[in-house]
């Protein structure tokens, strides 16, 4: 954690707390979904969080690095969702 | 460099053998026996040296820690073992092309026997105890795989595992015996051990150490009361019975007798137990013999009787018993060995073994006739065979033995004239009388059938009439080998009119009589069969069954089927030894190094918990995939939020890759319904439960816990200088620790295989 | 009945994901990435390609039997720790020699990231045979 | 300065992510839902990818930053295409308010088609 914590540091923590605050609401989804594509949106939505998080954190502790973490959720996140969406057309055509 | 060759090029031709097979198709047991013959003559052009004492040696280190050395050493005794080893094994190979000719898996069998041979030689050349216990093992597997070799036949394979069993069991014992010894004596190498026999005999372990070498080579040797699995292994073709279970490999325990004497023999219990058993076999593989009616099994328990008059004569230990064994030994292999050949050319041409249904052969098959008339004569020990010798020398052995001398030659004399007796039984009883019908019409055996026993009888007449030729060229050095002192030995046919004389000739006017009256003995023996529990087989065989069902058992309680025991058994085993190792001594420092919990971490964490609980209360099994995948993003920030972007960038793709695995997995499973009772799912909660905190503890204890300084930071400063790569986690899994990868990249290969053949697997 | 925007997405996307998954692999010595990581990326790739377009098309375009991958890959990582032995030093030690390429300036290549190929290929390997048996269940 | 607007960028992104979160919760239906969940959370991606890009303002990273975005500008329709396709064929209840269907009558429950010549070959 950097000694001097300037103005884009605490806006990052400020970012992280709002991204937690994200974080339950989709987990309310996630309990209450009535039904299954529900809770594959709470899903993806904490995927794009998780890539929030992630870039928050980079700034927070001034580490480019993990930018590449973000790169690959951003590419793989939505694979679960296809393959959820796959799985429910199979099962209609059966 | 020499001695090492002559074993390995047997094991390289064993290689080739179903090649060369393929391509030498019908002479390829002659080009084979080339080899064994090359190495005789070559061994035989030492018998000058190892006549005037010093002995060859090669040694090569193998393992050097631990003291294995690739080391062999030819000397008087194991010059006449390879001399036996390699001469028959020629004939017998031979001989098997003849006698298998047309074999689908002929090529099989050769390199078989070629690996046997091998194997034997290995044994008998071997100075170190640990690689003549490896090829003591390696033939105890060859006479596995030969006994059981036309294995579609149920009683071949039985009697095969049977072997297996009784020589592999003493085979431990052996070993077990040799670290002993090593441990005793300092070293493994025999010569060296021979010089230090005063300190190995005074030790405590020297009675444990003792009894195991025992074992070994009574369960090889087959002694009483391991003595059944010697009939059983005539299951095997008439080949190996020839060469294995009569000439060599049943000789291996006498041979060991022999080499351990200068250094476990001398003292009472040696003396004792080997004679005890020497004469007990003997006395019992007589007895057994002289019901038989099958000719191989006739000849089957006669050698069991012979390797029991070999031990008794180890066992008695004066000079003279050590000549008559040496003598003995090779009267045995030749007559025993052209008697095997001759019942295996008997059954070929006449389709039928049975001794009651064989008569008058001679006028069809004169020279198979001859040769084995012959080994009777030498068995039987008439003059001017070499059997005659060995008889004497055995008499005159047996009446100065130091202890029970009149009993040791009373045994001796009985089981000599039942020896006459199943000589005549099955020499001379088949060729002679009036024609019986026979499934096959006999006609004289091929060349390959009659050259072996024709040979080996011939020479025990050469050697009978000329025992100077193999006095002092052979014996003596093998003798003195055993003594460990100079002998003057002379070997003459005739030893005048004396006790031992008129002894024999009362065995032999005995043995016929006995003969005319065996119908007798063998009903007798049959109304006999109520005793059958008594003998060691049918032990042997309970022993079996039990451990069969004990295995049963325990397999039904530990692998019943049921997934989820499997798991449980896992965990709780788990779980017993890790709170015990938990518990122990290094104590708990302080966890004062969780304090700073930053608060987007607890949030993470109090989200993954939710996320959980999800997942465990569930109806749909996609609804806890869902979650499951949350809680692996949430640790693929933790990842993140403690500077791991590697392993992050790892967590997610395995995360991801896996909700894809769960989807097409529930995909196929059927639809989800309650399967187990609330109790069976509190049982589950409370493992899981107990699990889950012993982990937490496990991990918290480790990471306080410094029993070894950290490697991490050696990767650190290393990574860019010597592997050229900032990223250390990659360096670490790609160069410092790239064994450890290459194991792992295996194991999932391997796992994915499994995978793949579950997945294939259609249940029909 | 497979969408179209998937089968179109997929024809652009998978080369996409197959050029940055060797990208990550070479770079993954120097930067987070490597054998493993750039594996499994190319394995979502394809299977990306699977989900879209049939699991037959993907293995065709795989052309290769995921098997052969994982053996290959297991052979490469034994190759690259034998190239070791011919100069002399042991098993799996390191080789590195610097390529001066015209433009591109020097490109370093050294027997671990030949480890590396060969731990990606497994891993493609042994995803795929897991996932692609799981899929054509038809 | 430039901190400002990034400090400002990073704010306002989390807050769009967090009105996505907002709307997948109070949203009535599930086609609602998934508008928000997907529109919503891409935009503040982007914010947030814009702040980090000018706060390192290292090309390297820049060019990291908007490769982020692209993929999440390619890969979230399609993701929430084809859910909205699943979710249609399980014909979830739609919002009372709801009045136009353009699917209606396309979709071939028995053959599991769609006539909306969509299909391609």
């Amino acid at each position: 954690m950097p000694v001097e914590l300037t103005l884009i540091h605490h806006a990052a923590r400020v970012a992280l707390l709002i991204l937690m605050a994200a974080m339950f609401l989709a987990l309310y989804r996630l309990v209450r979904g009535p039904n299954l594509p529900d809770r594959v949106i709470a899903l993806d939505l904490i995927a794009t969080l998780a890539l929030g998080m992630i870039v928050a954190y980079a700034i927070l502790t001034g580490q480019p690095v993990f930018l590449n973490a973000a790169v690959i959720l951003a590419l793989i996140a939505f694979l679960g969702t296809v393959a959820f969406a796959k799985y429910i057309e199979r099962r209609m055509s059966e | 460099m020499g001695l090492a060759a002559t074993i390995f090029s047997g094991f390289l031709l064993a290689i080739l053998a179903p090649f060369l097979h393929r391509l030498l198709r019908g002479k390829t047991g002659w080009v084979f026996a080339l080899l064994p013959l090359a190495i005789a003559i070559y061994l035989a052009g030492f018998h000058r040296e190892v006549r005037a004492g010093e002995a060859l040696r090669a040694a090569y280190e193998w393992v050097p820690t631990l003291g294995i050395r690739l080391s062999f050493y030819l000397d008087g005794l194991s010059l006449l073992f390879a001399l036996l080893i390699s001469g028959i094994g020629a004939l017998v190979l031979i001989y098997a092309g003849g006698y298998l000719h047309g074999h689908a898996q002929l090529g099989r069998f050769y390199s078989y026997i070629l690996m046997f041979m091998a194997s034997m030689l290995g044994v008998v050349l071997a100075d170190n105890l640990l690689a003549l216990f490896i090829f003591w093992e390696l033939t105890s597997l060859s006479s596995y795989l030969l006994i059981g070799f036309n294995h579609e036949k149920e009683d071949s394979r039985s009697a095969a595992l049977q072997a297996l069993l009784i020589t592999g069991g003493g085979g431990l014992a052996l070993l077990a015996g040799i670290i002993l010894l090593g441990s005793v004596g300092g070293s493994y190498e025999i010569s060296a051990l021979a010089n230090a026999d005063g300190v190995i005999r005074e030790h405590p372990l020297y009675l444990p150490a003792l009894l195991l070498f025992l074992l070994g080579a009574f369960t090889k040797s087959a002694q009483a009361p391991f003595h059944f699995w010697l009939p059983g292994a005539m299951a095997a073709p008439t080949p190996v019975s020839a060469y294995l279970h009569s000439a060599t490999m049943v000789k291996a325990g006498v041979y060991l007798l022999a080499r351990m004497n200068p250094i476990l023999g001398g003292s009472a219990e040696w003396h004792y137990l080997v004679t005890l058993a020497g004469a007990a076999t003997m006395l019992i593989g007589a007895l057994l013999a002289l019901p038989q009616t099958d000719l191989k099994r006739l000849l089957a328990y006669s050698t069991v009787s012979a390797l029991g008059i070999l031990v008794l004569l180890l066992g008695i230990g004066t000079a003279e018993a050590a000549k008559a064994a040496m003598v003995f030994l090779v009267v045995h292999s030749l007559y025993k060995g052209s008697l095997f050949m001759m019942a295996g050319a008997v059954d070929h041409e006449t389709g039928t073994r049975d001794v009651q249904s064989l008569g008058g052969l001679v006028k069809i098959m004169p020279v198979t006739a001859l040769a084995a008339g012959l080994a009777a004569l030498s068995m039987t020990g008439f003059p001017p065979l070499l059997g005659f010798i060995g008889k004497e020398l055995i008499y005159e052995a047996k009446l100065q033995a130091p202890t029970a001398a009149p009993l040791i030659l009373g045994i001796g004399v009985i089981a000599n004239i039942i020896n006459v007796t199943v000589a005549a039984i099955v020499g001379i009883r088949p060729f002679v009388g009036d024609k019986r019908a026979t499934p096959r019409k006999p006609h004289e055996a091929p060349l390959s059938l009659w050259l072996g026993p024709l040979t080996m009888a011939a020479a025990g007449l050469l050697l009978g009439l000329f025992p100077g030729l193999i006095a002092n060229s052979l014996v003596s050095p093998a003798i003195q080998a055993i003594r460990a002192e100079e002998i003057v030995l002379k070997l003459k046919l005739w030893h005048g009119l004396n006790f031992v004389l008129l002894l024999s000739v009362f065995t032999v006017l005995a043995g016929i009589a006995l003969f005319f009256a065996r119908n007798f003995f063998r009903r007798l023996a049959g109304r006999a069969q109520g005793l059958s529990f008594l003998t060691p087989s049918v032990w042997y065989q309970k022993g079996l069954d039990g451990l069969m069902g004990f295995a049963r058992a325990q397999t039904r309680l530990l692998q019943n089927g049921y997934l989820r025991y499997y798991l449980l058994t896992i965990f709780l085993a788990t779980m017993l030894l890790v709170f015990f190792k938990l518990v122990l001594p290094p104590g708990w420092q302080s966890l004062e190094k969780f304090a700073v919990a930053r608060y987007y971490e607890i949030g993470l964490g109090v989200a993954m918990l939710l996320a959980a609980l999800v997942a465990l209360f569930s109806r749909s099994r996609l609804t806890a995939a869902i979650a499951l995948g949350v809680i692996g993003y949430g640790v693929a920030v933790i990842f993140v939020f403690y500077g791991a972007p590697d392993l992050a960038i790892t967590q997610i793709l395995i995360e991801t890759l896996s909700v894809i695995l769960f989807v097409l997995v529930v995909y196929h499973l059927p639809a989800f319904n309650r399967l187990s009772g609330s109790r069976s799912r509190l049982r589950d909660a409370l493992v899981a439960l107990l699990f889950g905190g012993m982990m937490s503890a496990l991990v918290l204890k480790a990471t306080n816990l410094q029993l070894h300084p950290t490697i991490s930071g050696y990767f650190a400063e290393n990574s860019l200088s010597l592997a050229h790569g900032r990223n250390v986690v990659n360096v670490i899994l790609v160069d410092f620790r790239a064994l450890d990868t290459l194991g792992e990249i295996t194991v999932l290969a391997v796992a994915a295989v499994g995978v793949f053949a579950l997945l294939k697997l259609k249940l029909k | 009945m497979t969408s179209t925007i998937l089968r179109i997405a997929s024809r652009y996307l998978t080369p996409v994901f197959l050029f940055f998954s060797l990208l990550i692999l070479y770079r993954g010595h120097n930067a987070p990435g490597g054998g493993f990581i750039g594996g499994l990326l190319a394995a979502a790739a394809l299977i990306l390609y699977a989900m879209a377009c049939g699991v037959d098309a993907a293995r065709a375009k795989l052309r290769i039997d995921p098997r052969i991958l994982v053996a290959a890959g297991l052979l490469t990582a034994l190759l690259s720790g034998a190239l070791a032995l011919f100069s002399g030093n042991s098993f799996l030690t390191g080789r590195w020699v610097m390529l001066h390429l015209p433009f591109l300036g020097e490109l370093p290549l050294g027997t671990p990231l030949l480890f590396d190929l060969g731990v990606y290929l497994v891993v493609i390997g042994i995803t795929l045979i897991m996932l692609f048996a799981l899929m054509e269940e038809d | 300065m430039t901190e400002w607007i990034s400090a400002a960028l990073l704010i306002f992104g989390a807050l769009f992510m967090f009105i996505g979160a907002l709307g997948i919760v109070r949203l009535p239906d599930f086609f609602t839902r998934s508008h928000a969940a997907a529109k919503a959370t891409s935009f503040g991606a982007l914010l947030m990818l814009l702040a980090i890009a000018l706060h390192f303002a290292d090309p390297w990273i820049i060019f990291e930053s908007l490769l982020v975005i692209a993929f999440i500008y390619l890969t979230a329709p399609i993701a929430s295409h084809m859910l909205g396709r699943a979710a249609y064929f399980l014909n979830l209840p739609m919002w009372k308010g709801t009045h136009i269907d353009e699917l209606r009558n396309r979709y071939d429950p028995e053959k599991h088609t769609l006539a909306s010549g969509g299909e391609g070959e």
